[in-house]
């Protein structure tokens, strides 16, 4: 086995997001938020978002699951509080084309920071759904809340 | 290599591959078994031989198919002690169920009719029962967990009662391993003139069964975890209830007539098999049967306990190491490891070349009564030995090493 | 041996046999092809080296299962242009058309409402209609014949009202082996709202399908008529109306979660899978593509229409011979010998070797619109060739010396 | 091909009686009768009895079908005529195990008559149906009548 490889998936602060995860609990104000299940293994994320003048100005999440879903929605909350609708839209994109192998604008990577770490789950397609469920909730907050963004 | 070699382990080329680069280590026999070389080969000459359409034809070529496809019922029919005629086709174990469901369910539940059902039923056996319950009003009544995490039966005795019209169990759970107390539900099930649909996609590959003795109403499995190809079951049936039922699909091949826009049933099965079957399907289970019989149910039996007689002590002497039921095994074991989610430990053995299963095992509700989102299941299989037992073992071991170090 | 070669005859081990002592002229391809040689022996490695679950496994050896039956879709997909959420594996056009009824029809089929339907309808795109109106009170309503013996589109536009919500409709006619109007009578469907559900199991094998430009809503067909293994079929939906149906059958591998008793479902198409697929009939099918890409409808058009262009005219210059439907036939030929019962007929053929169908074709509502009580029906596929012809004609022959002595 | 077998499926008398059947045509007065499907093909056979005190007084069918099954029903007629209820359900029996290869006992194979010619059917397995449907409708017509002979 390539204990090597598992390294590359489960880095520090990969670990470290999942066994400390941030924002983890339920928002006491929220305006926005969704729950994604990951039918394979019946692993379950909910996203609260506070979402003020088209910024969030705050993120947390619940729900279960392994390091990688863990991981990859704390370090999401981190990295979208502060940043406008679109720019969270754009970032969804951007990861989830990143860990299914496909490219991604620049732009929209640099705004990833961190959270595009979870990226490298690309080598371990059978894992790829753990990583990006937690955008899928974001993505489907923000168009519960405000609409799609073409209307 | 210990005591326990596998049985006829050289039948399968599959488990001669490898996976991330160590040879495979097959331990999830309970979704899907390899199927033996031989029975493709012989599928593959029914091909190129004999394959024609089944039924419906006057020419010797088709006839020869519709003999070897009733041949197929034949060793059904006698592989579990019941007679052709209750031997219906299906696509699987799955269908068998829905079948059920919807010919004999729809015509005979009714609002405030209850449902007795096992918390630890494979979806398969849930979701029918509960849209049926859902759509016309009926109760699901569900079996609970005993403090050995297997089926109370203490509790179970008090969901029966006169609107009981269904106890829908399967005899092997494919999470728990363990052997479900069939007999003694069935018997609680026909004192109140419950009907029983027995779920055997998890027994089936692994001990003798006897429809008549164990008296069940209807009995359901799958071909492509006994050996056999995949989109093929089959759905037993008591003929007399079979006769009263209405066919749940339409199609070529079903009616006996169609006159003035009415429409009368062949008899059974063929009321119940709609369109062409597959046919290849159904002749590569019974070539599944004949291989099964000649390798013989005691060695089967023996050999899976002997598996887990080895596996299951060192499993339990591992203090990170959670058993779910304390029932005897039959070849199926679900456990998870203290503080690493499930998926993350099969990732681990992925890389080791152990497969097994890490989720919910389509047993959401057995999986909430248990208070886990998941676990691992290993499961195990003729062809399966000692080694295999030590491979996963080892996995276990690193596993958790990797997780301990890294946090 | 004329001039119209059969294409690939060599690939089908099965057509070298012999029946009766003669060589077998295969003359049922309506009813099911032969596999080719190298499709089986691509199943057995399949079996031998990758098999194993779909779906839901973490592990590296049923994710390459699953992409194998992933990509399986993909190449339906783009063989009828469709998109690959809009295909859902069926085990064959008959459960793909009572998918249809269970699902779309119980929601959206109520009483007063009609159904439009081709006279010449298979059973399998009959009945589950027929049913389903019998339990809503719904109306059934026929297009018949014109005096050629195809669909009359005069009386047809008669049908279509504000209660129309359903055509259903085959694209070729497995008895007659025309080209039914289907552009015109989706369009008259379309026009009153009514959805369109297509038949295209005997026209999938006999020419390029495009469903969007075909507009229908639903098109089910089989592999095992198209060189595919028994036990898979297709139901392909269009999207929008595949996300509003409710799922017809349940079972592992359709939930999208399961909480306090309430189901929510998968996506489509896993929405309408419920339990283990025929994972390797799927990708039998998808061999089964690949191989026909390979040869060509333009080449498969071609050839089945010189085959008919010599027969027909020999067939219609043989006074005893009453031939069904005048229309361009796609392979597909009926009919009658003068004063022979057709299964006479088909007896005698067989001690020729000549293997043909004899019978209603699982469409009596067109038998009783003929006035015949059962037809001849001789298929025609890529690898017939003018010799299969020239067999038949004099199978014909000597049948009609046989029973003109006898008698 | 061998024509020869097929002299021996279609031999004389059966071309006589699919082409000439006797009793052809529903009986003015009967006591008992069944309609009986071949859903393979779609032929229908339906018998007509006139039982008087157990006695098969007359008989008669219609319906369409194949030159075996016309004359099987054909020759079912004249054989019936006059035999009691249980030899009749007794030659139904001797006549579908016959078709069907298996034994019957000399008694009920002699009351067959001429009509056990139709056994040869047994030689073509496609035709066994064509030739015992017409024996299905005798039995089904004298069980609605008479009740099962064990009842
Ligand atoms: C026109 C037509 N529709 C539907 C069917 C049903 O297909 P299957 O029997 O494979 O389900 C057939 C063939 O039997 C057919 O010819
Ligand atoms: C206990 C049990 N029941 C039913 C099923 C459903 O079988 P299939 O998916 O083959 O239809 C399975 C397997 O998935 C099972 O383990």
């Amino acid at each position: 086995m390539s204990l090597a490889d598992m390294r590359s998936l489960y880095q520090a602060v990969v670990l470290d997001h999942a066994a400390h995860p941030r924002h983890k609990g339920e928002l006491s104000d929220y305006n926005a938020a969704s729950t994604v299940h990951n039918p394979s293994c019946g692993d379950t994320i909910k996203l609260f978002l506070q979402i003020d003048q088209d910024k969030i100005t705050a993120a947390s999440f619940t729900g279960s699951g392994c390091t990688i879903s863990q991981a990859s929605a704390s370090l999401l909350t981190e990295a979208v509080i502060g940043k406008t609708t679109a720019q969270c839209l754009a970032m969804a994109k951007a990861f989830s084309n990143l860990a299914t192998g496909q490219e991604a604008d620049q732009k929209s990577i640099a705004l990833l920071g961190d959270s595009a770490i979870m990226t490298t789950v690309m080598q371990f397609p059978a894992r790829i759904k753990c990583a990006t469920i937690s955008w899928w909730a974001l993505d489907e907050a923000i168009i519960k809340m405000k609409g799609h963004p073409n209307d | 290599m210990g005591s326990v070699n596998a049985l006829a382990k050289s039948d399968f080329p599959l488990l001669r591959r490898s996976v991330n680069g160590q040879r495979l280590c097959y331990l999830d026999s309970a979704a899907t078994t390899p199927m033996p070389q031989a029975i493709g080969e012989k599928l593959q000459t029914f091909y190129a031989q004999s394959y024609s359409s089944v039924h419906r034809s006057v020419n010797s070529l088709g006839l020869e198919t519709t003999n070897a496809y009733e041949h197929a019922r034949s060793k059904v029919a006698k592989f579990i002690n019941a007679d052709p005629a209750e031997v219906i086709f299906t696509s699987g174990a799955t269908a068998s169920l829905n079948l059920v469901a919807e010919s004999w369910g729809r015509e005979n539940i009714h609002q405030g009719d209850e449902i007795v059902l096992a918390v630890s039923e494979h979806h398969s056996n849930f979701l029918p029962w509960q849209q049926l319950a859902q759509a016309v009003g009926a109760k699901l009544r569900l079996i609970k967990l005993n403090d050995q995490e297997e089926l109370d039966l203490i509790q179970a005795k008090s969901l029966f009662n006169e609107k009981t019209k269904l106890l829908a169990l399967a005899q092997v759970s494919n999470v728990l391993g363990s052997e479900n107390p069939v007999a003694e539900l069935i018997s609680m099930a026909h004192q109140v003139g419950a009907i029983c649909v027995i779920d055997g996609a998890q027994a089936i590959p692994h001990e003798r069964i006897d429809v008549r003795q164990m008296d069940c109403d209807f009995y359901a499995f799958s071909g492509h975890k006994m050996l056999g190809p995949t989109g093929i079951g089959v759905l037993y049936g008591k003929k007399a209830l079979l006769e009263q039922m209405p066919p749940a699909h339409f199609g070529g091949g079903m009616i006996n007539y169609l006159d003035h826009g009415q429409a009368t049933w062949e008899a059974v099965p063929e009321k119940f098999e709609a369109g062409t079957p597959n046919t290849v399907g159904a002749i590569g289970l019974g070539y599944a049967i004949d291989y099964l019989n000649k390798i013989g149910f005691k060695n089967i039996e023996q050999h899976n306990q002997e598996l887990m007689n080895y596996l299951l002590p060192k499993l339990a002497a591992n203090p990170g190491v959670k058993i779910y039921g304390q029932g005897q095994k039959l070849g199926v074991v679900s456990f998870n490891l203290a503080g690493i989610h499930p998926h993350d430990a099969a990732t681990l053995f992925d890389q080791f070349g152990v497969e097994v299963r890490a989720g919910h095992h389509c047993a959401l509700p057995l999986m909430q009564e248990l208070g886990i989102p998941a676990s691992i299941r290993a499961s195990f299989y003729i062809y399966n030995d000692q080694a295999d037992c030590d491979r996963l073992l080892e996995a276990i071991k690193q596993t958790q090493e990797f997780f301990n170090e890294s946090c």
